[in-house]
């Protein structure tokens, strides 16, 4: 009888603690990407507010918080406004079964991966409401790439993360972690270059982050799925966005690069350089790179991609029973 | 969509309802612009799309027409100088140009020879400056954001030195009937020359982080395919024709000012593509700076108006005449025609853009949506010049 | 087979070398100018708007109120009102009269300098056809890049009384003196 | 050159000084031969510049002006449509590039083309479409021959007077060979 309050009260602090971090993690991540955007491009970024312009995001985000919230002629009330909040909320469950630390989880659940990739499925629902609800041409191709695109990735993801799934065999997060060492030789990148590989191509498709940018490609779509959302409804999206980098970005780091484990300093400082520097990488890309084209989107996935993580996990599954055996 | 009000009034304007007419039955009639970020500007392209692919495109102008045809009826020529400078933000010089060869032909103005020099050199200036906002805009339209940037850090070196002469850094009313407002200082061609090499090794950085970018390279490959023959029907000029393989520039073909004494090449690519547009324009920026190079160091001391410059009670003497001066975006001509009073009788800017542009309803038919805006970048538009 | 892996391989690689660009200038300096704390420096050669160049005795204008920057001008940006002739003294009445009595044109005494000079900023395209055509050199360009102003009607200067105002405050910089003047327009 | 106009009833067939106006050759033709003018042009593989017109007394001059890539040498030419009745044919079905040439045409001088495939305002508002803003009063038309070069006359139909100056002396009439009167 007493353990079951401890847990829910485990999962609410850890909810509080998520929802709070999400937002933080969220605003933090808009100054990061906009101040590294800047100094490539040789500007200084956001500077006014604050020390080095921190406080810019914060202000951005108070600023939409203002905006008047407008709804475009003829669009459906209901779900207009359910998408952005279905683009966010599923976030937040997806940072329960991520281990930041050694033991530090909200939700110690044995199939912790499968309820992350559950989720993230979730926000393509999102793209494909909000498009449609739009009542706008521009909207509406956006969700249709969106969903394309979303369904596409999510294959080669899911194949990727199945692959280090056979080598820990477990599909708990926590487990996965333990299971790799202090050393980046330690670390299922070693043993799973392509996967990794595969997973972060996979990734940038999945979070609609450049070059994969299709659904809300500015130049070709105006702003595609969320052109006709203003103030907080824009801010969902945008808040969601940064908030799924996060989390594939943390899944990659506790299913390849050794989650918390490093070597002298404590494990959720590593854990969260790990995640940053993931971060940047994505952040460099999209301030690099063109935007690829929606055919050769989908060519990349199931010509390339697909093939390589179905022989990938093939090739997995063969050496774990060769080593089941041997 | 979903729910069924009366839109009736949002329908469409004219050009809608007449291009919705002879749409086909479920096909999505969708209209990019007049304002959208890759139509630079406020042109319109209302496009009828299956799916993602264009069945077909009708760019809509108009948006930023100011009539500088009828302006030139109602200034006498010296003043008509200034509205040149604003045809074209882009290659500016390139119109003021046009105009005032026209009417020093027309007038048979000799213009002394260091003003044929600084013409040269501004223009070729302008002309690198042109580029490098098409290439970074077009990179922004396939979705690159930094090269822009870039670009401009280098643009902002050719304004600074534009700035010099001119005194302005875009709309540029810089030539005179007979010459150039004003010479360049020593000033001015210390920093060209200093410009020169520092420009060329910024180039292989443009390579690296774009021409050489897998990305793009799919992105313009193989689309948009001009035809030499589309281009005479069409009559598209500059690099949109050189890209399609035709040898055609003004510079080579109906030589003016001094360059037949200059040594240049002029780019041409095989492709017929937008990687084949995208080429010669990166080679025309090189090209450009060989043409100021050797324009600096021929260019004799003297004056740079000519004697007896038109004042402004000046009568334009009676006749026509035609000049063209190889634009950043291709064939300028000014078409003067005087009845011999002080306003130019009539006045005709052939605009590049214009006939280059009347080539995207064929060439964008059967592409997808993003390929159509990637061709449209690949025409190198301003709006402006298109709308004169 | 073993050409279009290693076609591929550089495809990839190029990608590399994109990513080195960035971080290369990742790490460099800015270019940028942080506007208003610091300024361009090359302002100098900019056009800004229009200012008459003083005569030898300052706030006095070399002008001579000919009127051929204003039949000059484009768009009709510039008025030139000149002096009303000043009313003459008898013994100057006299002399005309003398004058006209021998078959000589009387002499104009009326400074040539105009009483007012109206500039339009708001219409000035800043091609400098004024300065060109004007026989003595009266007009030239400020370098005032900066200038603002609330509502349409400070950009309608009387250049006359702006030469004055810059008389009358010395030893400011120039550059930002004919905003002084901008007020009275 | 004169060769691309047999048949075709010129009325007027000139070389012109390219220094002096920055075409080689220029040619008045009657409207209704225009359109073949232009296949044989597109033959030839010119292409073309611009459309444009000019409002005289004797009505509007409506200039075409073609250029080649190979051969590089400016090529006009002109047809006069009446003030009252500005109507000619197309030749958008030849140069597809004529079509907005021709609107732009329509849209600044209200001469109109027939068998343009999208003749609707190009450049002017569509709701203000009707004030031809470079028609000219009355008062201020100008007469063709004194502002069009006259050039090197090869050819002149007895018909045609537009351009024959007020003294006509170089006018060479020629026989045979040359193309027939309209």
């Amino acid at each position: 009888m007493n353990a079951i309050p401890a847990e829910l009260l485990r999962i609410i602090i850890g909810l509080v603690a998520v929802a709070v971090s999400v937002g933080l993690i969220g605003l933090v991540m808009v100054w990061v990407e906009r101040k590294v955007a800047g100094h490539i491009q040789r500007r200084p970024g956001p500077f006014e507010v604050g020390p080095s312009g921190v406080l810019q995001p914060l202000c951005d985000a108070l600023k939409l918080v203002g905006k008047q919230l407008f709804m475009p002629n003829g669009a459906d009330p209901i779900l207009f406004w359910l998408a952005p909040v279905l683009s966010f909320l599923p976030v937040l469950l997806l940072f329960l079964p991520l281990p930041v630390g050694d033991g530090i989880q909200t939700l110690d659940v044995n199939l912790g991966l499968l309820l992350i990739l559950a989720f993230s499925g979730l926000a393509v629902l999102s793209v494909l409401l909000a498009g449609w609800a739009s009542n706008n041409k521009y909207g509406l191709l956006g969700a249709a790439r969106g969903v394309a695109q979303a369904v596409a990735y999510e294959i080669p993801l899911l194949l990727s993360v199945l692959a280090v799934a056979f080598v820990s065999g477990s599909l708990d997060l926590a487990q996965v972690v333990k299971l790799q060492g202090t050393w980046p030789w330690n670390w299922n990148i070693m043993t799973q270059p392509l996967a990794f590989l595969i997973y972060i191509v996979s990734a940038l498709g999945e979070t609609n982050r450049a070059p994969f940018d299709l659904p809300e490609a500015e130049s070709e779509l105006t702003a595609g799925f969320h052109t006709e959302y203003s103030g907080m409804g824009f801010g969902l999206f945008f808040l969601a966005e940064y908030a799924n980098m996060v989390v594939v970005c943390s899944v990659a780091t506790a299913l390849f690069l050794g989650g918390w484990h490093g070597p002298v300093l404590p494990g959720p400082v590593w854990f969260v350089l790990k995640v940053s520097a993931l971060m940047l990488l994505m952040v460099f890309a999209r301030w690099t790179y063109p935007r690829v084209r929606f055919d050769q989107l989908l060519v990349i996935n199931w010509k390339w991609l697909l093939p390589l993580a179905v022989a990938n996990l093939l090739l997995t599954a063969f050496f774990v029973k060769l080593a089941q055996f041997a | 969509m979903t729910t069924s009000q009366n839109n009736d009034h949002l329908a469409g304007d004219f050009y809608t309802q007449n291009f919705a007419k002879t749409a086909k039955d479920g096909n999505l009639i969708l209209n990019l612009g007049p304002q959208h970020p890759s139509t630079h500007g406020v042109l319109r392209v209302v496009v009828e799309l299956d799916g993602e692919y264009v069945m077909r495109a009708e760019p809509i102008l108009g948006y930023l027409h100011r009539m500088h045809e009828k302006m030139a009826e109602v200034k006498t020529a010296a003043q008509f100088i200034p509205n040149m400078g604003r045809v074209d933000y882009g290659h500016a010089l390139g119109w003021n140009w046009a105009f005032v060869g026209a009417v020093e032909k027309l007038a048979d103005i000799e213009v002394p020879e260091r003003a044929e020099y600084v013409r040269v050199i501004t223009c070729e200036l302008n002309r690198i400056a042109s580029h490098l906002l098409w290439w970074g805009a077009y990179l922004l339209d396939l979705g690159a954001f930094t090269p822009i940037m870039y670009a401009f850090d280098d643009r902002e070196k050719v304004l600074d030195i534009l700035q010099i002469p001119t005194g302005s850094r875009l709309t540029y009313s810089y030539f005179r009937i007979g010459g150039v407002a004003q010479d360049l200082n020593a000033d001015c061609i210390r920093l060209i020359r200093a410009f020169i090499p520092w420009f060329r090794s910024r180039l292989p950085m443009y390579k690296d982080l774009v021409s050489d970018n897998i990305i793009l390279r799919k992105r313009i490959e193989g689309i948009g395919v001009i035809e030499p023959d589309a281009c005479r029907r069409f009559g598209a000029t500059g690099p949109v024709a050189r890209g399609s393989g035709i040898n055609y520039d003004v510079r080579r073909a109906t030589p003016y000012s001094m360059y037949p004494k200059l040594d240049f090449v002029v780019p041409t690519s095989e492709l017929k593509d937008a990687r084949g547009r995208y080429d010669v324009r990166m080679i025309e920026m090189e090209q450009s700076l060989r043409i100021i190079e050797q324009a600096l160091d021929l260019m004799p001391e003297g004056e740079v108006l000519v004697k007896g410059a038109p004042k402004p009670s000046w009568k334009v003497p009676k006749g026509e005449a035609y000049f063209a001066v190889e634009g950043a975006r291709g064939k300028i001509g000014a078409y003067v025609v005087s009845d011999g009073g002080k306003n130019i009788y009539r006045t005709k800017l052939r605009a590049p853009g214009f006939c280059n542009l009347s080539l995207f309803a064929e060439v964008s038919k059967g592409t997808i949506l993003a390929d159509a805006v990637a061709i449209l970048g690949s025409l190198d538009l301003i709006i402006p010049e298109i709308d004169r | 087979m073993i050409k279009q892996a290693l076609n591929t391989m550089s495809d990839l690689w190029s990608l590399m070398v994109g990513l080195r660009v960035t971080k290369t200038y990742f790490l460099e300096p800015q270019v940028t100018v942080r506007y208003p704390w610091k300024a361009v420096s090359n302002i100098a050669t900019y056009k800004g708007h229009l200012e008459l160049v003083s005569a030898k005795s300052p706030g006095k204008p070399k002008c001579i109120s000919c009127g051929m920057c204003a039949l000059a001008c484009p768009s009709n940006c510039l008025t030139v009102v000149k002096r009303k002739p000043p009313k003459p003294t008898p013994e100057e009445e006299q002399a005309m009269a003398e004058a006209k009595a021998k078959g000589e044109k009387p002499k104009d005494k009326t400074p040539k300098d105009p009483e007012k000079f109206l500039y339009d900023y708001t219409l000035c395209s800043l091609c400098g056809t004024c300065m060109e055509n004007c026989p003595v050199g009266a007009l030239a360009f400020t370098g005032s890049t900066y200038l603002a102003g609330y509502s349409r009607d400070d950009f309608h200067f009387d250049l006359v009384q702006v030469l004055k105002n810059q008389a009358g405050l010395e030893g400011v910089d120039a550059s930002v003196a004919p905003e002084a003047g901008q007020s009275e327009a | 050159m004169e060769a691309l106009f047999n048949g075709l009833g010129a009325l007027y067939l000139a070389k012109c000084d390219a220094a002096k106006t920055g075409q080689v050759f220029q040619a008045f033709l009657p409207p209704g031969s225009l359109v073949r003018a232009a296949e044989r042009l597109l033959q030839d593989k010119y292409f073309l510049e611009d459309i444009c017109a000019v409002d005289c007394v004797e009505g509007y001059v409506v200039v075409y002006h073609f250029d080649h890539f190979e051969a590089p040498g400016r090529l006009t030419l002109r047809v006069l449509v009446p003030h009252d009745a500005p109507t000619l044919p197309s030749i958008a079905s030849v140069f597809d590039g004529a079509e907005w040439h021709e609107r732009e045409t329509r849209d600044f001088h209200g001469v109109l083309f027939t068998g343009n495939p999208n003749f609707i305002p190009l450049l002017i508002d569509p709701e203000m479409a009707d004030c031809f803003p470079l028609r000219k009063e009355e008062k201020a038309r100008a007469k063709a021959k004194d502002m069009l070069e006259a050039g090197e006359v090869i050819f002149v139909s007895p018909a045609f007077t537009l351009m024959t100056p007020e003294a006509p002396t170089e006018v060479k009439e020629s026989s045979g060979d040359q193309p027939a009167t309209a």
